[in-house]
């Protein structure tokens, strides 16, 4: 009972989120409503027993990339945008219809492949703690991933490198000069 | 016969609904928003629904596989917000806007 | 269904409790620095409201929550009045996770009324902090970077340029110095393996022990806490926490004379009170994490949370008031542990100046965060020699 | 109880306290017409400058983006920190110990390029 009701009331609070990014015209609430929207994944993340995952959805999204991007948006200061959407009826039209089916499609998929996989709620029962989890997620991501990982770091540095040099290239070194 | 057994028990299908819709959410925000930074938050908003799918799988048959993959699916996200943000400044420098309409301005 | 409501009683009294508790810690800090600054200044401070000053607060409570509204011209006012809220937020979403004492294990006994017993409740251990979180560290650590929202709402929303470059300093600095307390963390992680404060305060009951390749030596004089693994990290964690707090010698976000007052310049009466609060319960926070890293959480030290309780039972107390009465002694030791480090946070505020913007971020980047990388090194390396099982 | 429930309350019960706050101060702060010089963004007593003229360094937009990156770098430590213990008590201490080492190295030659590229210069 408490689960299926935790559940419905994140699930709420995140797609009403989302929904308020989507049409929020000014971009810093879409900002700010995106930030909102990774907390409440956070907190489903926990829900689903994946307590390192919920504490990295933390640090890396609400607390990181949407920082960047409240303080990009605000480096920019617009204050009102001038066309917040794409014109076109029939352009719209079809991207909603485009969107719908996208959207009938995936639940189709999920409905499914789930009836394929026939998961049982006490297969599902079976979890024990943020210990037992945070060791296999370690074991694994040190011996099966080990090489994935390493070319993680180095990817990180090259991003780092390339930025650098993307925002050295033009423009000189204020937003507005 | 649909609705109250459905609803009471919280499976997999359910998430696998709210990934769906999130999903969509996040490609309507890259298909009707003109704002670039808005368009990067809605990829941002889909790599983050195929997270929830992946924790949800992971969860709902017990392996530990479907964490990692978000663990690295989040790092190369944000790694990708860097770099698009970083393109973004840039695009605002020259530009003074970041709004899609400029690459109308654009002339090779 | 009777179990139910009272365990949603308990932790509902227990979570207001606890807010409660960080929020009435604010007036008395501020009083402790009042009196504190005009004591190193050898100024009187407030004195004249009540004994010591200390109605004081109560007056500027008043006098705070009778000013007048204001709103400048082409403010934001949905985040201009969320700002105040938010910042609230994650102080008090973190100081819920801290275990302030020893968990309370209460023993089945019955309630009779007039020699007829009524009825018999169950054991229950009363866990004594809001809400006990498996990774303590990773979950305060995410949620004190959501503070961040709070000075980018405030500064951009007040449409004045001095909020505005307050809060992108602020933000800034907060999370160029948030790499450099991750990564000393880092280390606090190798000593314990564990991200459960409650598991790090027991890992550092008794005297201090030192294992060379399998021979166990006992220092018996000194206690097992962090701070003697661990100097050099808490060094920088305390500092990085200065930092985050954005106190002096770190407050360049609101460098007076540079920035008027920072992201909150717009802010006045009870709104800005509330960005005090949200900074003292920061600084609670910080406290708080330093005691239970590196000082042994709410332990006395050499004598272990068990040896308390026995002591009250030696006084002829039954068990259950016992583990009450322990509970409460630690708790007090806690508090005074956590006050300690608050007047250090305040002393340091009156006698160091302040950085220059620059300096500070050479100081987060270049000096904190490599002394950082090198203390997980020094750490890894000492305790793989140390502790690895070099024969199978 | 689920600490996710408490996390929840206690989030509400914030921000409730916090609007009520907020509210109560407004509620009872004493309303005097303003007048519109008041209400203008404070400038040291000069006449309002339009905000859109201030310049803002580029650099703090590029420490953000560092930031994030370094920030994941050191939660890859994280779980290697926890299960470093597990690997020692089973005498592969120096496995994990060169896993992470190779990692290390080169999250310190990038720490060294960015200090070295004046990409951490604030003038």
């Amino acid at each position: 009972m408490e689960n299926s009701l935790l559940f419905y009331v994140l699930s709420t609070l995140i797609v009403l989120f989302s929904f308020g990014m989507l049409v929020a015209a000014n971009p810093v609430f879409s900002a700010l409503f995106l930030a909102l929207t990774m907390v409440g994944l956070a907190g489903l993340f926990f829900h689903l027993e994946a307590y390192f995952i919920a504490g990295v959805q933390l640090i890396v999204y609400a607390g990181a990339v949407m920082v960047l991007f409240v303080m990009v948006l605000m480096l920019f200061d617009l204050k009102k945008e001038i066309a917040p959407f794409s014109r076109g009826t029939l352009a719209g039209f079809v991207k909603l219809v485009c969107a719908g089916a996208l959207f009938g499609l995936i639940i189709g998929a999920a409905k499914h492949s789930t009836e394929m996989m026939m998961i049982t709620p006490e297969q599902a029962a079976s979890q024990s703690g943020y210990a037992v989890e945070m060791k296999a997620l370690a074991t694994l991501l040190f011996t099966k991933y080990l090489l994935a990982f390493e070319v993680l770091g180095v990817l990180l540095l090259l991003i780092a490198v390339g930025v650098v040099a993307v925002s050295r290239a033009k423009g000189g070194t204020h937003v507005r000069s | 016969m649909f609705a109250l057994e459905g609803l009471k028990y919280v499976g997999l299908n359910h998430y696998l609904v709210l990934s769906g819709i999130l999903f969509t959410i996040g490609m309507l925000a890259v298909l009707l928003r003109r704002n670039l930074i808005v368009i990067l938050m809605g990829v941002e908003l889909m790599l983050n629904a195929v997270n929830l799918s992946f924790v949800a799988f992971s969860h709902f048959s017990a392996n530990i596989n479907g964490q990692l993959m978000v663990f690295f699916v989040m790092t190369v996200a944000a790694a990708e917000a860097g770099v698009g943000l970083a393109l973004a400044v840039t695009l605002f420098k020259t530009f003074r806007e970041v709004n899609i309409r400029l690459f109308e301005q654009l002339k090779g | 269904m009777g179990q139910d409501v009272f365990e949603i009683t308990i932790n509902a009294v227990k979570m207001v409790a606890i807010f409660l508790l960080m929020v009435q810690l604010v007036p008395v800090l501020v009083w402790v620095e009042r009196r504190g600054s005009a004591f190193i200044q050898n100024r009187f401070g407030p004195n004249r409201v009540g004994p010591l000053g200390l109605t004081q607060l109560l007056a500027d409570a008043v006098k705070f929550l009778f000013k007048e509204e204001y709103i400048p011209n082409g403010a934001n006012r949905l985040l201009f009045y969320g700002a105040p809220v938010m910042a609230l937020v994650p102080g008090a979403l973190a100081f819920g996770s801290l275990p302030l004492s020893m968990p309370i294990k209460i023993e089945p006994f019955s309630i009779s009324i007039l020699g007829m017993s009524i009825a018999t409740t169950k054991a229950y251990t009363f866990a004594f902090q809001s809400f006990d979180i498996g990774i303590g560290i990773v979950f305060v650590l995410g949620v004190s970077s959501l503070g961040a929202y709070a000075l980018l709402m405030a500064g951009w929303s007040s449409n004045n340029k001095y909020s505005l470059y307050g809060a992108l300093r602020a933000s800034a600095q907060m999370i160029s110095y948030e790499l450099a307390l991750g990564l000393s963390l880092v280390g606090v992680l190798l000593l314990y393996n564990t991200f459960t404060f409650s598991e790090m305060i027991n890992l550092q009951q008794g005297p201090l022990t030192i294992n060379v390749m399998g021979a166990v030596k006992e220092i018996s004089f000194l206690p097992n806490w962090g701070i003697f693994f661990q100097p050099l990290g808490a060094i920088i964690l305390f500092s990085a926490m200065f930092a985050e707090t954005n106190r002096l010698p770190f407050d360049l976000p609101e460098a007076e004379a540079e920035l008027v007052a920072g992201y909150h310049t717009a802010y006045g009466g009870l709104k800005m009170l509330m960005f005090y609060i949200g900074e003292y319960g920061h600084m609670l926070v910080a406290s708080g994490l330093m005691v239970t890293f590196y000082f042994g959480g709410y332990n006395l030290p050499l004598i272990d949370s068990a040896q308390v309780v026995e002591h009250f039972v030696g006084h002829g107390l039954s068990a259950n008031a016992a583990a009450v009465m322990g509970a409460l002694a630690l708790f007090v030791v806690f508090l005074a542990k956590v006050l300690v480090f608050l007047w250090i946070f305040i002393w340091v505020r009156w006698s160091l100046p302040r950085f220059r913007y620059d300096q500070l971020m050479d100081l987060g980047w270049k000096t904190m965060l490599p002394w950082a990388l090198a203390n997980t090194i020094v750490t890894a390396v000492v305790i793989l020699v140390l502790r690895n099982k070099w024969v199978h | 109880m689920s600490p996710l429930v408490i996390i929840l309350a206690l989030g509400v019960f914030v921000a409730i306290f916090g609007i009520a706050l907020v509210y109560v101060s407004s509620l009872l702060g004493p309303r005097q017409p303003q007048s519109q010089m008041k209400l203008t963004p404070y400038e040291c007593g000069l006449e309002g400058e339009r905000r859109e003229d201030t310049k803002i360094s580029v650099n703090f937009y590029l420490t953000a983006i560092l930031f994030i990156l370094f920030d994941i770098e050191i939660i890859f430590m994280y779980p290697w920190a926890v299960a470093f213990g597990d690997y020692l008590s089973a005498g592969n201490g120096v496995y994990i110990f060169a896993v992470m080492a190779v990692f290390l190295a080169i999250f310190i030659f990038g720490l060294i390029w960015e200090i070295k590229s004046k990409a951490l210069e604030w003038e």
